[in-house]
């Protein structure tokens, strides 16, 4: 967090091919176990199947071995660096502790190349089962899951999404950059208000004030996560990726796109990113060098880091005594980003969906739930009260902007 | 030596006050050495007070 | 805080060799201490564990004594 | 006012409960969405080490 | 016969316990051949009121992972314990407290004063705190209580099996779903998924003569690959750990942090890594070794990182 050393260029490629790794099991399993039943077994489908056991015996082994096989490549890739896949235990303040062998990239190199493929099978399935289901694109385009925000993800120097590095951009109802900032500056930034309701803070847009959970133009509620990295970005920096991300503005109204139940569709583009990306790193020989930590020698002190989880922007900041020992932190996770917008976005759809005189069925109810789901929540991380998942890699910068560490994370 | 020490921290650190362990040296002909060490130990764990109900309940939790 | 009718529990780990003599020779001498002590006696102050300490505290004990 | 409360939200991470509220007519009047948990990452964390707060907070989320 | 009901659940956790499960992978299509799973919110969409529909025992097995944080996690807790024949503590959040569980180490006002007041991205100057129950002009609304303590779970329901590891590692659990599902689980009260052994002994790094000059931290030294690594000055967990998670991260070249909890025999993990650590410290004087055993920071949220709440003491004051 605070140790003022850079990783080595080895060890910064292979935090960012675990994490790639990462995104690829985390959007995998939430596209096909928690949202797909939804659209594969339809909303109001028995609550005994509508689960992935369900859409695998649906879709049949074939295509359901396909996904746990891909999953499981991006477990197998965190552990075959991590030693293990869920909370690797790995990085270290200036690197990592371990590296990667000749045969374990080429192993890596052909995992990538089967991912990079199956997130294009996956676009296709959700072409095929949903995009050209009219009553599926009628829900999505409906007003009852339409909530119009501003959105937020971490962009590279192109404005094209980043998960690992760069500057958050926010960009505001219409699209337009409202700002861009850096790690050091986020509390100039967000703010997050106190409900006595729930355990989880609201963040929103400092410079806008808490106006209460009100959308439409000049509202200080943004949004994190797949569709709000689209929104924020101006593409995505893979050539695949960016062929989908064309295509989803095209199909979809320009940007940005309001619709809400839209983010899974943007989760299989940042798929395909994510496995485009592990494929680039898996053939970059450097990450196969042994310099894989650079030992910090200065004391530390205090640091902020941001990234992006599969589900939101993480922020971490966190102020060390000069032995390194923690004293304040502060975190802002994932989905607590989210937390106004699920709230707002869940309301709008009980008021759409249950109208005077309906007899309230279980598959009504889901179909309230769907307006979360689409968020891919993790009300885990955003209670930790207070801080989400864990970056994989958190660059730390001092008082005078000075790049002073970077902190990996421990796959989300 | 460097076990208790090592103990005190961690004591220290679950809240226990260091003066609630105690390492003395008494030989078998120090009875008057004895005596001192636990009159002294009393008195400081008078002031101290009980330890458990001002730290833990056993399975405590609510509220 | 009332501190005067409390009579603290004191858990005294002593070796067999040195300390526990001590005791011993306390107790023959009829020398005045305080009854809220009681005795373990051990082999030597050495085979005291941590653990020893820590189940004293958990069990009630509200101070330890280890003498070698 | 008639409560409906979806207890637990289901097929996502963590915990989380809807009470949506309908008014004598049928029609939703309110929907309140309560996250029911709290663990005090930030708190816990003072105290550890620098270098051991990334094998900490990963434990927010294993997902 | 009829197919095994399961049940799984979460308390306070992380959810890394559901992906651990998931790990199966393709064995998740041979687990759904063998047993019908009737309630699990990660997954599945049966609600709490589903499960108080259940009769008694109605459930075969019931794995629980995470703490219990909070009035809701107990109240489940106790519902499951109801329904279900047997009671898995999983993982170590479930067994003794976890991650979470070092919130021990805090009172539960400086808790929420650091969340809601005095973080420094939160705006509340009317000083609003979460409250369990609240009058909202439609109808009242509640959240579950905060406890004061994070407890286990066997400190509120029976418990039939423990199942160590943050998370258990998928080999494990598919061994004991095998063992579940031919009902050949050991006799209640046991570990399962692990060994009744140390991390040490199915560790293959070399090990010679245990006397460490001198603690270091990971980012302090490169790590040999092959040597012990708390000969090489690593406060590792090892020599008290239990067996059984793989040596995932000694083998990764990091120390152990004890997520597979003490050995069997071990009353306090704590109190007795104090004595396997001070018996390796090479000094030749008090003085110096109270300077080496000085260097090891944070002793006790290092040698409790998974289970202050199991612990003898449980918490800090």
């Amino acid at each position: 967090m605070v140790y003022g050393v850079e990783p080595t260029p080895t060890a910064k490629k292979l935090r960012e091919l675990c994490y790639s790794a990462h995104m690829i099991h985390s959007h995998i399993a939430h596209f096909y176990a928690l949202a797909a039943p939804d659209f594969v077994m339809g909303p109001d489908a028995d609550p005994s199947v509508r689960n992935v056991l369900g859409v695998i015996g649906k879709v049949g082994l074939e295509i359901g071995g396909e996904v746990i096989k891909h999953r499981a490549y991006g477990q197998k890739i965190q552990a075959m660096l991590g030693g293990k896949a869920t909370h690797p235990a790995w990085t270290k303040p200036g690197g990592v502790s371990k590296g990667l062998t000749e045969e374990e990239r080429k192993e890596v190199e052909e995992m990538a190349k089967s991912c990079v493929g199956f997130s294009q099978f996956s676009l296709k399935l959700f072409e095929d089962v949903v995009l050209k289901n009219k009553a599926y694109v009628d829900l999505i385009l409906s007003d009852g899951y339409k909530l119009v925000t501003n959105y937020m993800g971490l962009v590279d120097e192109n404005n094209k999404i980043n998960f690992y590095d760069g500057k958050v951009r926010v960009v505001d109802t219409e699209g337009k950059e409202l700002f861009k900032y850096g790690p050091r500056e986020y509390l100039e930034y967000v703010a997050e208000h106190v409900e006595p309701h729930s355990y989880l803070k609201f963040p929103y847009l400092k410079k806008f004030g808490w106006q209460g959970l009100k959308e439409g133009p000049g509202t200080s509620i943004y949004q994190a996560a797949p569709l709000a990295r689209l929104n924020a970005s101006d593409g995505m920096a893979t050539p695949l990726a960016q062929e989908h991300y064309e295509k989803f503005y095209a199909t979809l109204g320009g940007k940005p796109v309001h619709h809400v139940l839209a983010a899974h569709w943007a989760r299989l583009v940042e798929l395909l990113y994510a496995a485009e990306r592990l494929l680039e790193l898996a053939q970059d020989e450097e990450v196969t060098s042994p310099a894989i930590l650079n030992i910090p020698t200065s004391v530390p002190k205090e640091g902020v880091g941001i990234l992006e989880a599969p589900r939101g922007t993480l922020t971490h900041h966190y102020v060390t005594n000069e032995k390194g020992i923690v004293t304040a932190a502060n975190l802002i996770v994932g989905t607590t980003n989210n937390n106004a917008p699920i709230t707002m976005a869940i309301k709008k759809s009980a008021m759409a969906i249950i109208k005077p005189g309906m007899e309230i069925s279980n598959g009504l109810l889901n179909m309230v739930e769907m307006a979360f789901r689409s968020y891919d929540p993790c009300f885990s991380c955003a209670t930790h009260a207070i801080l989400g998942e864990l970056p994989l890699q958190v660059n730390v910068y001092d008082s005078e902007g000075e790049l002073v560490k970077q902190m990996q994370r421990e796959l989300m | 030596m460097r076990r208790f020490n090592l103990m005190s921290t961690v004591l220290e650190q679950l809240g226990v006050e260091k003066e609630r362990v105690r390492l003395e040296w008494v030989s078998a002909a120090e009875g008057t050495v004895f005596a001192k060490v636990i009159n002294e130990f009393t008195e400081d764990l008078k002031r101290l007070g009980p330890f458990k109900e001002k730290s833990r309940v056993a399975a405590g939790g609510e509220g | 805080m009332e501190k005067t009718s409390f009579e603290p529990k004191i858990i005294g780990f002593l070796c067999n060799w040195c300390s526990y003599g001590g005791a011993d020779l306390a107790g023959v001498s009829r020398l005045q201490y305080p009854p809220n002590v009681r005795i373990v006696r051990v082999m030597c102050s050495g085979r005291v564990d941590p653990t020893f300490v820590f189940k004293a505290l958990s069990d009630g004990a509200d101070g330890v004594l280890v003498a070698g | 006012m008639k409560k409906i409360t979806i207890d637990p939200i289901t097929r996502l991470e963590g915990h989380g409960k809807i009470n949506i509220f309908l008014n004598d007519s049928g029609a939703v009047e309110n929907v309140y969405f309560a996250i029911p948990e709290l663990r005090g990452f930030e708190k816990f964390c003072e105290g550890r080490p620098a270098d051991q707060v990334p094998q900490i907070v990963s434990r927010i989320c294993g997902v | 016969m009829s197919k095994l009901k399961l049940a799984s659940y979460w308390g306070a956790a992380c959810g890394g316990c559901d992906v651990a499960i998931l790990d199966i992978h393709e064995k998740i299509v041979d687990l759904s051949n063998a047993a019908d799973i009737v309630f699990w919110p990660i997954a599945v969409d049966f609600k709490y009121s589903d499960l108080e529909a259940y009769e008694d025992g109605y459930i075969d097995v019931c794995l629980f992972h995470g703490a219990v944080r909070n009035s809701e996690n107990e109240h489940i807790a106790k519902l499951l314990r109801q329904k279900s024949k047997v009671m898995v503590a999983f993982g170590s959040c479930a067994i003794s407290g976890g991650i979470p569980g070092l919130a021990n180490f805090k009172k539960k006002d400086d808790i929420f004063a650091r969340a809601y007041f005095d973080s420094p991205s939160t705006q509340n100057k009317e000083k609003v705190l979460p409250v369990p129950v609240l009058q909202m002009p439609e109808g009242e609304i509640d959240i579950p209580e905060f406890y004061k303590d994070v407890k286990c779970l066997a400190d509120v329901v029976d418990v039939e099996y423990y199942m160590p590891g943050c998370p258990p590692t998928s080999e494990q659990i598919w061994n004991v779903v095998l063992a579940i599902v031919t009902g050949q689980l050991p006799p209640a009260g046991s570990f399962v998924g692990c060994e009744d052994r140390a991390l040490c002994n199915t560790c293959k790094r070399t090990k010679t003569d245990k006397k460490i000059k001198k603690f270091v931290r990971p980012h302090e030294i490169i790590v040999d690959p092959d040597l012990c690594l708390l000969e090489q000055g690593l406060v590792c967990m090892g020599p008290v750990t239990r067996a059984g998670c793989g040596n995932q991260c000694t083998g990764a070249n990091t120390p152990c942090s004890g997520c597979y909890g003490p050995l069997s025999g071990v009353v306090d993990m704590g109190a007795k890594y104090i004595s396997a650590l001070a018996s390796v410290v090479d000094a030749d004087s008090p003085e110096e070794a109270d300077k080496i055993i000085s260097e090891v920071l944070d002793p006790a949220g290092t040698f409790y990182r998974y289970g202050l709440p199991g612990s003898l003491l449980r918490r800090a004051k």
